[in-house]
């Protein structure tokens, strides 16, 4: 836009509302969701009242949702380094390197609210904006996961929710061609008034054409493709910033509409342009929209922008600065091309069917000045919008350490094979098989291992190494013990992924959590993440993505924590895999880790018990490294391929889970005895939940070398007993389950709850 | 009784299949045509006899699973 | 044999349509843009892929089914190309009236993702000859709009000049409605035209070419129309 | 000129989308409601001044794009 001066003396220029615009006042400011203080700071910032649009860009950008201002100075404990790095966080998503030139991006995020206001499109949008956050870097989205919470089942909207939501992930990731190949499905009393709805997307790129978002290059024209713009979800990021009441629902402006058809065609349209050397910067527009996109972009690159908002293509008539800079309408994006390319670029985008226009400009002022219809409608410093944003030392108490609760304060159950049955078929673990026989798990063609086992496998196409992936949390021992929670969550992705055979490279996150401003939630989040951090320190598997999503409370009751990890790990080699399903008869069964039952936050404990109880089992980590190093190690060597950790549910889920994947073959165990050698109750041993467990099967002319093996990893080992070939789970003394049994209890729930 | 509730988006909401619909007709050669918007249809039968006593039940059931209000408005007509 | 696959706007099986036909013909096939108004010539086989072509949007297939290169694949498909549609593709072939029936939202509602059995009720034509009649092999779908209607007519002429390629059915081969992922009549899983040179199913070859995909019974389609051709 | 497209499935051809919600609506304890069937709207802005002009417009869109007269009827209406 060659008429556009490209240098802006900021403060003289007149700065004006549009005359039908109400007067901004403190009152309007907190409707927008800026505090009294953060007011002030505002008409300091300018040096005098701020017109309404940007008023509008300081309550987006100050959002908690945008800003991270409760969560900033706790985040950067995550170690966030390692050779594999090639981005850590503060990009659209985390780099990382993957060997032969290749990187591996991914990123989850949060669609919480807006899923629970309308669950078919707030799923579908959230699908959409986490599959951006990784094709603007560069990469060609492979793989989709997503992390689900809802309320009880019997709660009157858990039964609309989930058929919404995973209709919606569904609907959005199959029609944009983009395997769904795992994730995790939890149901809780505590979520029934703020479900959650995490996804994360996983792509693939060559490492030396990773695309970023730092704007550089003054007078450089800033481009919008991709969609046109409408006053969807105007304030989605303050809204995602704020508790819930039980009117929200009306309140609430319009959420989003999702449209994969066009967002198939932005990532083809983006990757082609991609292949030329066109473009300086690129940042999809997520939360806060064109408001967010611009600011970070020329904030991070130091430079100024410039916007003609006459020239933004919009859908519906007579928009405002105000709403075009708050709308969040979905499948857009803002790049920044080197001179000259704007004819190159939008060749393609036309070819696609997709929106383009130069928008503006960079500058050197540092600011951003906004125009339309002729007048400076926003003028600010960017530093103010975005590092300068405020940064809050919430108060936060540690929570109440709960006590150990033994196995003879929880009832054992009369019936132990019934126990089993029920425990299988318990909403928390039963089969998930409803949700993802929606999801295309096999388009592209690269799906190595479809959603059931430990983690899910994508070939790097065309090569034979593969990416494993998974998404875990135990939110019941966050909220008993935030610091063991947030280490357990790290150190179960990490078990997942080496129970395939992967090496586990690095997590993202998404930090699911009540309202910051009571301290006892600062408290869990402060907790949740300092365990996160020795975990991960620990295993040398940082974090190089996440994202936080706070306030999620309805009428004062906020969800258990839940800080969701994305783990994601290599297998160089995809012959040498394992999965959880009996292979053969005649295998030795061997349990792997120490067994001491612990029923403290079990699943076990809170159906016998009726409540949550107790404290959560500990993580010890290293423990944990050496016993996944020996898992990984034989499974390399091609000498283990049947292999499942052991979690939820402990033993019993583990051994009827090895029957379940496998071709009809059956077990004859014994129980385990605790690190003594002595025996454990039985309900200890079947249903306790201690951490850092495998179980494998092997060829039993194997079993000595394995024993071996283990003892010189010092990796504590037991054989329980065999596989066989007849359909049966035989535990001695305890019961015998025939695996048809074990199947339709296990099979039941979702499709009764969904009937 | 019969009921016949149309379900649109309301106004503003984007409608991606209406876009492509046009797109469609546009690609087949018929020009002159602006707008595309695209809804739904449920047709009821019903057991009621009573026409206010069958429009308030299907307002209900409309609230209740039919639409979703923050995108959707419908409009209910009883044959 | 030289094969193009078609791409339109929200294909997204274009990619392993490919990498199954480059497999079996050893040699890479050619992608045609949906605005092309004809097809390479001397062409052995058309494909068209699996996916959302425009969002699925009205009707699945239906906007596909009237763009642009349609018309000649019509056209090649009337002197004897042979054409194969899968899922979506299958689609666009009933839209597009190259094959007769539509294919409406499954009976369960849902979309469905799932390894299936078929039987190969017709093994002696180009797109099946690899396989023995009457096998049961394993079958992949991937749909939500793959319950496939006719009228009773239709259905007969079908039935009769053995038009029906494969069928759902169970571990056994037995036809039955519990074997049936979406409600189609009679279980069809796939259907020729009269002349035997236009092939639609459901279920997608090109995600069972491999073991560690999950199985080898998908190459069946393309070695046949390899074998086929060197028949020809 | 508008026109407005309604665009249901014939008689005799299952409706898997209207079942289903029949389904829901007696699972939210709403009884007395027979057979439900669920069909499409398609709501065209018209440059067309004519009416019988548009409405032989609109046929023709129907049958080259709109329905599937495999299995769909429609209707015209102008508004
Ligand atoms: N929402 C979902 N989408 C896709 N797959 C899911 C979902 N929920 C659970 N799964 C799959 O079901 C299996 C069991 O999940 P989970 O109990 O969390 O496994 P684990 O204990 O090994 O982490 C996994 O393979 C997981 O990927
Ligand atoms: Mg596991």
């Amino acid at each position: 836009m060659p008429d556009n001066p490209t240098k802006t003396q900021g403060a003289q220029t007149p700065v004006a509302d549009t005359p039908t615009e109400p007067a901004v006042t403190a009152d309007l400011a907190a409707e927008h969701g800026l505090n009294a203080a953060e007011y002030d700071r505002v008409l300091a910032t300018l040096g005098r009242t701020p017109t309404l649009t940007e008023l509008g860009l300081y309550s987006v950008m100050w959002s908690e949702h945008c800003s991270y201002k409760s969560s900033r100075r706790h985040l950067k404990k995550l170690p966030t380094s390692g050779p594999q790095v090639i981005q850590g966080p503060g990009e659209n998503a985390g780099v990382v390197d993957i060997g032969n030139g290749q990187a591996a991006i991914f990123k989850m995020e949060s669609h919480n609210h807006p899923s629970f206001i309308e669950p078919y499109q707030g799923a579908a949008t959230g699908v959409g904006g986490i599959l951006r956050d990784v094709f603007t870097m560069g990469a060609r989205p492979v793989a989709l996961l997503n992390a689900l919470s809802f309320g009880a089942p019997d709660h009157a909207k858990t039964q609309h929710l989930v058929s919404g939501v995973v209709a919606g992930i569904g609907g959005y990731g199959n029609c944009v061609g983009v395997p769904t190949v795992g994730g995790e499905t939890r149901f809780h009393s505590r979520y029934n008034g703020n479900i959650l709805v995490n996804a994360m997307a996983v792509g693939l790129a060559d490492a030396d054409k990773i695309f970023y978002s730092a704007a550089a290059g003054v007078g450089n024209p800033v481009v919008y493709v991709g969609a046109k713009t409408g006053r969807d979800g105007i304030h989605g990021a303050t809204m995602a910033s704020a508790e819930f009441s039980e009117d929200s629902a009306e309140k609430r402006p319009t959420v989003q509409v999702g449209d994969p058809f066009t967002e198939k065609l932005l990532i083809e349209a983006c990757l082609e342009l991609m292949a030329t050397d066109a473009i300086v910067a690129i940042q999809d527009m997520g939360a806060a929209g064109l408001t967010s996109s611009s600011a970070e972009m020329a904030g991070k690159g130091g430079v100024g922008i410039r916007l003609d908002l006459d020239r933004v293509p919009t859908r519906e008539d007579a928009m405002t600065a105000y709403e075009m800079m708050l709308s969040e309408s979905q499948e857009r994006m803002l790049m920044v091309l080197k001179p000259g390319r704007e004819d190159q670029a939008r060749a393609i985008f036309e070819k696609w069917e997709l929106d383009f226009a130069v928008i503006g400009a960079l500058t050197d002022t540092g600011r951003m000045t906004l125009v339309n219809g002729g007048r400076t409608v926003a003028d600010v410093p960017l530093d103010s919008l975005t590092d300068d944003a405020p940064n809050y030392d919430r108060p936060h108490v540690p929570s109440e350490p709960r006590p150990l609760l033994r196995p003879d304060e929880v009832p054992a159950a009369d019936d132990m094979g019934q126990a089993i049955l029920d425990m299988v078929g318990a909403p928390d673990l039963a089969s998930r098989r409803w949700i993802w026989e929606q999801y295309d798990h096999t388009v592209m063609g690269d799906t190595i291992a479809r959603p059931g086992g430990d983690a899910a496998i994508v070939r790097v196409h065309g090569t034979n190494k593969g990416l494993a992936l998974t998404a875990d949390c135990t939110p019941r021992y966050c909220e008993a013990d935030p610091f063991e929670g947030g280490k357990q969550a790290v150190a179960e992705t990490w078990r997942n992924l080496s129970a395939v055979g992967a090496e586990p490279l690095a997590v993202t996150d998404c930090l699911n959590f009540g309202n910051p401003e009571r301290p006892e939630i600062m408290g869990q989040f402060v907790g949740c993440i300092e365990g996160m951090a020795q975990a991960c320190e620990a295993l040398g598997y940082p974090v190089v993505s996440g994202n936080v999503s706070l306030y999620n409370e309805t009428e004062g009751q906020a969800i258990l924590p839940t800080p969701t990890l994305g783990g994601v790990g290599l297998i160089r080699n995809l012959d040498h895999r394992a999965s959880p399903g009996i292979k053969r008869a005649g295998d030795a069964v061997f349990l792997l880790g120490e067994t001491r039952g612990h029923l403290g936050a079990s699943l076990y404990a809170a159906h016998a018990l009726g409540h949550d109880a107790g404290a959560p089992p500990p993580v010890d980590l290293d423990l944990e490294m050496r016993a996944g190093g020996l898992v990984r190690q034989e499974i390399a060597l091609g000498r283990l391929d049947t292999v499942h950790d052991l979690s939820d549910g402990g033993l019993a889920e583990a051994l009827a889970t090895l029957m379940l994947a496998g071709d009809g073959y059956g077990l004859d165990v014994r129980l385990p005895n605790d690190p003594d050698g002595q025996p454990l109750a039985a309900h200890a041993a079947l249903f306790g939940e201690d951490q850092g467990r495998y179980l494998v099967c092997l060829p039993a002319d194997r079993a000595e070398a394995f024993a071996h093996a283990c003892a010189e990893a010092r990796v504590p080992v037991e054989r329980i007993g065999d596989t066989v070939a007849g359909p049966q789970l035989a535990i001695a003394g305890v019961a015998t389950l025939a695996l048809d049994d074990l199947r339709a209890a296990h099979e039941r729930f979702l499709p009764t709850l969904m009937a | 009784m019969k009921a016949r509730v149309h379900i649109t988006l309301k106004p503003g909401v984007l409608d991606p299949e209406g876009k492509a619909i046009g797109r469609g007709l546009a690609a087949l050669g018929y020009d002159g045509v602006g707008e595309v918007r695209q809804g739904k249809v449920v047709e009821l039968d019903l057991a009621d006899t009573e026409p206010q006593a069958a429009r308030d039940r299907v307002d209900a059931m409309c609230r209740d699973l039919l639409a979703n209000t923050v995108i959707e408005r419908y409009e209910i007509e009883l044959i | 044999m030289k094969s193009a696959v078609i791409v339109f706007p929200g294909s997204n099986c274009d990619r392993d349509m490919m990498v199954a036909l480059e497999a079996a013909t050893g040699r890479p096939p050619v992608a045609v843009w949906h605005r092309e108004t004809s097809l390479p010539a001397d062409l052995d086989l058309v494909a068209l892929p699996g996916g959302f072509s425009y969002g699925d949007y009205l009707r699945s297939g239906a906007i596909a089914g009237r763009s642009p290169v349609m018309a000649d694949v019509k056209a090649r498909a009337e002197r004897g190309l042979r054409v194969l549609g899968v899922c979506n593709g299958f689609q666009v072939l009933c839209e597009a009236g190259l094959l007769p029936g539509a294919l409406m939202r499954n009976t369960g509602i849902h979309f469905v993702c799932r390894d299936v059995h078929l039987r190969v009720d017709n093994a002696r034509t180009a797109f099946t000859n690899a396989y023995g009649q009457g096998q049961v092999i394993r079958g992949h779908v991937a749909h939500h709009d793959g319950n496939y209607f006719c009228d009773d007519d239709t259905l007969t002429a079908l039935e009769d000049q053995g038009r029906v390629a494969f069928r759902y059915c169970a571990a056994d081969g037995a036809v039955t409605p519990d074997a049936n992922p979406n409600g189609s009549r009679n279980n069809i899983a796939g259907v020729l035209n009269a002349a035997g040179n236009v092939l639609g199913m459901m279920p997608h070859p090109e995600r069972l070419i491999a073991p560690e995909l999950g199985g080898t019974d998908g190459r069946g389609v393309f070695d046949s129309l390899v074998a086929a051709l060197a028949d020809a």
